[in-house]
């Protein structure tokens, strides 16, 4: 009670902020090719079955993170056939496939593991966790950065790989003129649709790391519903981040630290409910000093 | 959802029929899953046919019930708090039918109430992890801050007090019932608090108390069933909650035709409740400490410690 | 000379709607080829199939004496065809430079060269004479800019064929006169242009050839050299067009008297400074200035839609000053928008639904909050009749009109309010000959009757047909008041640009 | 209005997403090895198969029908409002208390409540609609987030200051509300109740006032062109206030309307679970914000969703499988099979042969 921040905590949001990130990572670049996609919580969902999935049938950590990436994939570009070819309501595809992802998963759960609820196997491996050579043995950082599945190095890096993508590459640039404006993009001949493809495809990526982070790195099992709303936390940092990858490691981050705050503020003095409420709290908060709308403007009006 | 009872009809044309209704899906609930063990296992030691039908959301429960009544179940088996309105209504309108409900008391004459005094075997664990802690602080990850949950705290705080007035004791609550990630990171900050034991009473999210356990070495128990075996070293106590017991009880009864209605607890004495422990070379607990837990039950079934009911 | 571009009886029909109707047109090269219509007449349609953005109903396009099948814009672009809209495809949020290699932009490797772009760009102004700023964003840029902007994509492409859909509507006189000899340079280096106008003078100097279209159909193609303004208007409307004509007569009682109006901008540069002037019962009043200097201000803040910093707005003896839009339209004012679409229509809803806006409050059309919808149906249906505005159904959604029909749906809208004040802004802009002269013509008639009218236009001889007053705008100031039929247009230029009257 | 030719070409678009949604599914199905038309069979007796089956699609709708007319009403305006299942939920909490503890007879409890439902989902929505007109707060977040808090605050309500002290008192609930106070059912031994009533009565009064009023007729511009709007007069704020008011009003007149006709007190979680907000929102969306086609969607939906409990029941389909079916028929409703798509495929055909 006495020190409510310190090394740990730090770890422990890194940890707990991965999954979000890579989520609203992928939701940004939907959003950038004028998808809204309310779908991640389903996409992270299939992620972190299929990551259990992998490794139990391939036995390969590995392979299993890639069998996660092709199932959320092969989610995705039903998501994408839906929006983009015969242009169904983004969001409703979006809630559909959250649905989907829910009774797939759980039906999956018994019909190959035989039980309900969870899978749970203690000799199942989880993702190794690593340290950087140099970085670990720097004294306060090194225990900050350290201690972590590739997976969370590689989200942290991915913010950075897509900022100089989105900013610096001519296929970025393509990408963020498809968000700005469908109509202009498709008027100089830019192949919008491929555009959205590739987007809705590697935010499949995207959200099958993020499940994997979630089944095989944070913990290692897979229980029903294991996300528990984490898909539209990252929608809500991707909105407050605009799309930008900065910004939604800023906002994640954010989040990440809020919702550990509360968990360490809880039995202090504030009943447990509105501590559980400081995250949202705040995040709503933040909007007050975050307030170009470019992007979100993306979000509202393609759900028309 | 196939039954045992099912492949008998043949050859008894009135074979009696019992329907368990449970209020939510079974899925991640150990509780419920028990408890259609049970109904299954007693529907084939007496030859019933026996179905079981999972409740989508609270609506569906009453829904269900009916069904359970139009299709002419005889005994129809419900549980919690969810289930206890829609069976007063249902119960209440077809006086005939018999019904059972665990975990929450109906006060009409044709249903049995089966409650658990769950706070007895808290009070064990609190009073186990009192006396083998070394670091004096011990912890608990709840799934959710609701009144019920203070079954499993207020008792567990009982028992540790009642042995160990120095130890402090840390609670936080997930939140969900289904979130074994953020359990997981709930028990690594208690241990980084200090503790050394962190009982598990999140549901799912127990799973995740587990992993932190093992990947930290502290200690943690589980819910419901005996999880010991999962991870003997880390996973050394289980307080248990015997569903399918009841389930087992209320069923021979009514075959019996000893069924009677009102209230019936079930706690230590009763053995709807217990604690089990990991018994060779259990890494957390002393046999002394053992000794003394054994102690505690039986005087707590013996009437000389009384363990408050936090929600009378 | 070589035709480079054809089309054989190509047709396109929407639903039972035949939008062109076999026509056969052809580009040679070098030549700049005016296509006039009415609005509606289906020369936007034509142009849209041959970008490839419409594919025709039946008919081939020809290229180079090839039959081409565009699926898509980018066919077309590779071919070299480039077109420039009515409405800009620019992405505000981007620089000059970044508009214009969007589609076709200088890498190393997957690395987007912006460095290189902006010299691209340079070299490309140079060529042509067309001067831009490669790192300004398109956001600040004027009008004029935006839309020789919009040429250098085109070039940049790589486009011997550039289709310019009406360039001329939003532009100052200044920055048209500038297109044209753009234009003229651009043919003489090869270039082939299709210029759609609905302004003959512009016809007449610049294009070789004239293709005329009325009703999706070509009713005739000329050579400049050999025609008139008269004979082409003859060959659009299908009749002889008969001018307007203004009477003289004494104005009457200030109507709207504005009293040293000033709006502050953002960065604290002042909008508006000081602008006093009436605009008198039975008078017509011009505003004239190149667009930017702060028209658009002053028809917001008389209208509600800004609010004022310093002076007052009397409309008919009442302070209306900062008032909210509905007070000021109950106290006396219409207002035709400069902007059809972003102010004057919402496209998604009917025909019916835009022309009720700011009628359905009056008297007679509500009870107890709801709607009269028949005699609302009625009023719309004589506007619809009145203005020969060409749809269906007066459920048909807006943004099936035509740009010309839009803006004398809007006309009639305002026009009908009935208000002793009304204030047309660009109220012809992007409007067929005749059109153009219905509208005038309801505009002098509204002063006939002892009404006052505020006329904003960036057209010059519209100003001096209609005003009996003209006041020139610079940089948020009046600058310059003359008495309609004193001055030439060349003294009124010179105002606007910011020189002292002769 | 007068076209019914649009109207005619509005209905074979759903009809032919339907059939093929209907196909996917028999493909789900045959997986489990199942009789697919006995497993539709189920399915439409679970929704529509008797009279008390038809009663529990109804019942089931009710509160998606009010949820989802909020939703299409911020939706002409031009709002997001995804916080429908906060406003939800406070409306239920406030409704509950409401008849709980204020004096009087069981009508004046019941009007009462229903008043208390429909404010405090309001303000709750309105609050959004404030921060964001006066501070730009983004709609679309505000009420995403707001959700989590509503949903907190009413917990804690609920298991603290006024929770249940009779019974076992374990549980996250208030006391039962008293008899007189219920919204009555309206077939005996069927759990239909008034509630559906007013959803109806609801939809009609929404789509006169979308069609006849002044008000609709402003929400409709706001909501199409805002800029138009202003030009023309209309009040923005005034207005968007009031949509929002409007909009989780309705929402929370949703969650007094379940808790007055079916729970008759409120227990945590028993309006978020069965996920009524998202359905309603999906609703809102296939009707295209119309209201009369919302509560079409929204009886369609709650068919779908009892009609799969029915199957659930009476086949050997999963529980979880039926989930899934829903998913694939829904994905399918949404589908917008529009006339271009397939004359463009038309025209490409002929392309194609004609090289
Ligand atoms: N997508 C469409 N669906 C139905 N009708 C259309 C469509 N596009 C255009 N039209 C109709 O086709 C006709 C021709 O339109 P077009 O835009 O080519 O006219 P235009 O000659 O460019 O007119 P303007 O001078 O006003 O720009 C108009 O009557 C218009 O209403
Ligand atoms: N209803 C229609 N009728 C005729 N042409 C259309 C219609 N809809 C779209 N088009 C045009 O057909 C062209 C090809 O359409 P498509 O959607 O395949 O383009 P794209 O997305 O740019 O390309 P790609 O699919 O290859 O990435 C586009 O230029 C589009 O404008
Ligand atoms: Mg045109
Ligand atoms: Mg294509």
């Amino acid at each position: 009670m006495n020190q409510i921040i310190d090394i740990s905590l730090l770890n422990s949001i890194i940890r707990m902020v991965t999954p979000i990130l890579l989520a609203a990572l992928g939701g940004a670049l939907c959003a950038r090719a004028g998808l809204f996609n309310v779908g991640l919580e389903g996409m992270i969902l299939v992620g972190a079955f299929g990551a259990v999935l992998g490794n139990y049938l391939l036995g390969n950590l590995g392979l299993a993170v890639l069998f996660a990436v092709g199932c959320v994939l092969i989610f995705s570009l039903l998501y994408g056939y839906f929006t983009i070819h015969l242009k169904a309501n983004v969001i409703v595809v979006g809630i559909a496939i959250n649905f989907l992802a829910m009774g797939l998963t759980t039906f999956l759960l018994s019909a190959i593991f035989h039980v309900k609820g969870a899978y749970y196997n203690k000799d199942m491996e989880g993702l190794p966790l690593w340290n950087i050579p140099i970085l670990s043995k720097i004294p306060v950082l090194g225990e900050v950065l350290s201690g972590y599945s590739p997976i969370v190095f590689s989200a942290f890096l991915l913010v950075i790989v897509l900022h100089l993508f989105l900013y610096r590459t001519v296929a970025g640039f393509r990408f963020s003129s498809v968000g700005q404006s469908l109509i202009v993009a498709q008027s100089t001949g830019i192949k919008v649709r491929r555009y959205q493809y590739a987007a809705v495809l590697t935010c499949g990526v995207l959200c099958g790391l993020a499940g994997a982070q979630l089944s095989l790195g944070q913990v290692t099992m897979f229980a029903e519903g294991m996300t528990s709303g984490r898909g539209f936390i990252a929608l809500v940092a991707m909105m407050l981040g605009q799309a930008n990858p900065l910004g939604i490691m800023g906002s994640s981050l954010l989040f990440g630290l809020m919702d550990a705050l509360s968990v360490r503020m809880q039995g202090l003095w504030l009943p447990t409910p509105f501590t559980m409420m400081l995250p949202y709290a705040v995040t709503i908060a933040a909007m007050f000093f975050f307030k170009d709308k470019s992007y979100l403007h993306g979000g509202s009006s393609s759900s028309r | 959802n196939d039954t045992k009872g099912r492949e008998s009809a043949a050859d008894d044309t009135k074979q009696k029929r019992v329907a368990l209704i449970t209020p939510e899906k079974i899925g991640v609930n150990p509780f419920f899953q028990i408890m259609d063990e049970g109904a299954k296992q007693a529907a084939s030691t007496y030859k019933l046919e026996q179905k079981t039908l999972e409740s989508a959301d609270p609506n569906a429960i009453e829904e269900n019930l009916r069904v359970a009544v139009a299709e002419n179940y005889d005994l129809i088996i419900t549980s919690s708090f969810q289930s206890a309105d829609a069976l007063k209504k249902v119960a209440a309108e077809n006086p005939d039918k018999k019904f059972v409900i665990i975990d929450d008391v109906v006060d009409l004459p044709n249903v049995r109430s089966a409650v658990f005094r769950e706070q007895e075997a808290a009070y064990l664990l609190g009073a186990a992890a009192g006396l083998s802690t070394k670091s004096n602080t011990v912890g608990m990850v709840v799934a959710m801050d609701i009144p019920l949950m203070k079954k499993w705290t207020s008792g567990f705080e009982q028992g540790l007090k009642a042995v160990n007035p120095k130890a402090s004791f840390l609670v936080n609550y997930v939140g969900s019932f289904t979130d074994p990630a953020k359990a997981k990171e709930m028990a690594l900050v208690q241990y980084s608090k200090g503790a050394d034991f962190v009982a598990g009473a999140s549901a799912v999210g127990d799973l995740g108390v587990f992993e932190a356990a093992k990947e930290k070495g502290f200690f943690t128990s589980g819910q419901d069933i005996d999880r010991t075996a999962i991870d003997p070293k880390h996973i050394v106590m289980s307080q248990l909650k015997s569903a399918n017991h009841v389930v087992i009880d209320s069923i021979k009864q009514w075959v019996e035709g000893s069924f009677t209605p009102g209230v019936h607890e079930y706690g230590l004495k009763e053995d709807g409740v217990g604690l089990t422990y990991v018994t060779d070379n259990n890494p957390f607990m002393t046999q002394a400490a053992i000794e003394k837990v054994s102690q505690i039950r039986s005087d707590i079934i013996s009437g000389k410690i009384t363990v408050v009911n936090p929600l009378k | 000379m070589t035709t480079v571009l054809e089309t054989r009886q190509i047709t396109k029909i929407y639903g039972d709607f035949t939008a062109n109707d076999g026509i056969d047109f052809s580009l040679r090269k070098g030549e700049i080829h005016a296509i006039v219509g009415e609005n509606g007449a289906g020369k936007t349609t034509l142009m849209r199939m041959l970008y490839g953005m419409e594919s025709p109903t039946s008919g081939d396009i020809v290229r180079h004496g090839e039959v081409k099948r565009y699926q898509s814009p980018s066919d077309a672009i590779r071919n070299g065809v480039g077109m420039v809209f009515q409405h800009f495809m620019l992405i505000p949020s981007y620089t000059v430079a970044e508009n214009i290699v969007i589609g076709n932009e200088p890498a190393r490797g997957i690395w987007f060269d912006r460095r290189l772009a902006a010299r691209r760009i340079k070299a490309l102004c140079d060529t042509y004479q067309l001067h831009v700023d490669p790192e300004q964003k398109v956001s600040e840029c004027s009008l004029g800019i935006r839309q020789r902007i919009e040429i250098l994509k085109v070039l940049y492409n790589g486009a011997d064929i550039i289709i310019l859909d009406e360039p001329t509507a939003v532009l100052t006189p200044l920055e048209v006169k500038e297109l044209l000899v753009t234009m003229k340079r651009l043919a003489k280096q090869g270039k082939s242009m299709i210029l759609i106008t609905h302004k003959l003078h512009e016809v007449m100097e610049v294009a070789d050839r004239i293709t005329v279209l009325r009703g999706g159909k070509v009713t005739g193609v000329l050579a400049a050299s050999s025609t008139s303004t008269a004979e082409i208007s003859r060959l659009m409307v299908g009749r002889e067009l008969e001018g307007v004509t203004r009477q003289d007569h004494a104005a009457g009682e200030p109507v709207l008297r504005v009293r040293s109006l000033g709006v502050e901008g953002a960065n604290g540069k002042a909008l508006l400074k000081n602008i006093t002037f009436d605009v008198c019962a039975g008078e017509i009043v011009g505003v004239a200035g190149v667009s930017g200097n702060g028209q658009s201000e002053l028809v917001q803040v008389l209208n509600g839609l800004m609010k004022a910093d310093q002076g007052r707005v009397l409309l008919g003896g009442t302070d209306v000053t900062n008032l909210s839009v509905r007070r000021i339209r109950a106290a006396g004012l219409a207002h035709i928008p400069e902007d059809r679409y972003l102010w004057g229509a919402s496209k998604d809803a009917s025909i019916k639904e835009n022309a009720m806006m700011g009628h359905y409050r009056k008297e007679g059309y509500h009870r107890l909050g709801w709607l009269k919808h028949r005699k609302l149906n009625r009023l719309v249906s004589g506007w619809v009749e009145s203005f020969a505005v060409k749809t269906t159904s007066i459920y048909e959604q807006a943004q099936h009109l035509s740009g010309g029909n839009l803006q004398k749906l809007i006309s009639a809208r305002e026009l009908g309010q009935e208000t002793e004040c009304l204030i047309a802004a660009e109220p012809t802009r992007g409007v067929d000959l005749g059109a153009m002269e219905l509208i005038h013509r309801q505009l002098l008639k509204k002063r006939e009757r002892g009404e006052a009218v505020l006329v904003i236009s960036s057209e010059l001889s519209e100003i001096m047909t209609l005003s009996d007053r003209i006041l020139v705008m610079f940089e948020g100031e009046i600058v310059g008041e003359i008495r309609g039929g004193s001055v030439t247009e060349e003294e009124i230029g010179l105002l606007m640009a910011g020189g002292e009257r002769a | 209005m007068k076209n019914w030719k649009p109207l005619l070409h509005s209905m074979i678009q759903p009809i032919v997403a339907m059939l093929c949604g209907i196909a996917a599914g028999a493909i789900v199905i045959s997986f489990t090895g199942e009789s697919i038309m006995e497993a539709y069979q189920e399915l439409w007796r679970g929704a529509f198969g008797s009279l008390y089956f038809i009663s529990s699609t109804l019942t089931r709708a009710t509160p998606i029908i009010l949820c989802g007319l909020g939703i299409a009403f911020a939706f002409r305006t031009g709002l997001f409002n995804m916080g429908a299942e906060g406003q939800m939920v406070l409306g239920g909490l406030a409704a509950a208390l409401t008849a709980l503890y204020i004096p009087g007879s069981g009508w004046v409890k019941l009007a009462v409540a229903l008043c208390a439902g429909f404010a405090a989902g309001g303000l709750w929505s309105v609050l959004a609609a404030w921060m964001d007109m006066k501070y730009k707060v983004n709609l679309l977040i505000s009420t995403l987030l707001m959700n989590y808090i509503a949903t907190l605050f009413a917990g804690y309500i609920v298991s603290g200051p006024f929770k249940d002290t009779s019974g076992s008192a374990g549980l996250s609930q208030t006391s039962m509300i008293v008899q007189g106070a219920w919204l009555p059912k309206l077939v005996d031994g069927m759990s239909v109740h008034a509630g559906f009533l007013l959803a109806a009565g609801l939809t009609i009064c929404s789509v006169l006032l979308f069609r006849y009023t002044i008000i609709g007729y402003e929400v409709k511009m706001l909501g199409q062109n805002p800029s138009f709007a202003l030009y023309g007069g209309i009040n923005r704020l005034k207005l968007m206030l009031f949509s929002m008011l409007a909009s989780g009003g309705l929402a929370g007149l949703a969650g007094g309307v379940e808790v007055l006709g079916m729970q008759y007190r409120f227990v945590d979680g028993a309006l978020t679970m069965p996920g009524y907000a998202w359905t309603a929102l999906m609703a809102a969306l296939l009707a295209n914000a119309h209201p009369a086609g919302t509560a079409v969607c929204s009886v369609l939906l709650a068919a779908l969703q009892t009609g799969a409990a029915g199957m659930e029941r009476n086949t050997n389909i999963p529980v979880e499988l039926s989930t899934v079916i829903q998913a694939v028929l829904i994905l399918f409703i949404s589908v917008k099979f529009s006339y271009s798509f397939m004359r463009r495929r038309k025209v490409r055909g002929k392309y194609e042969s004609n090289h």
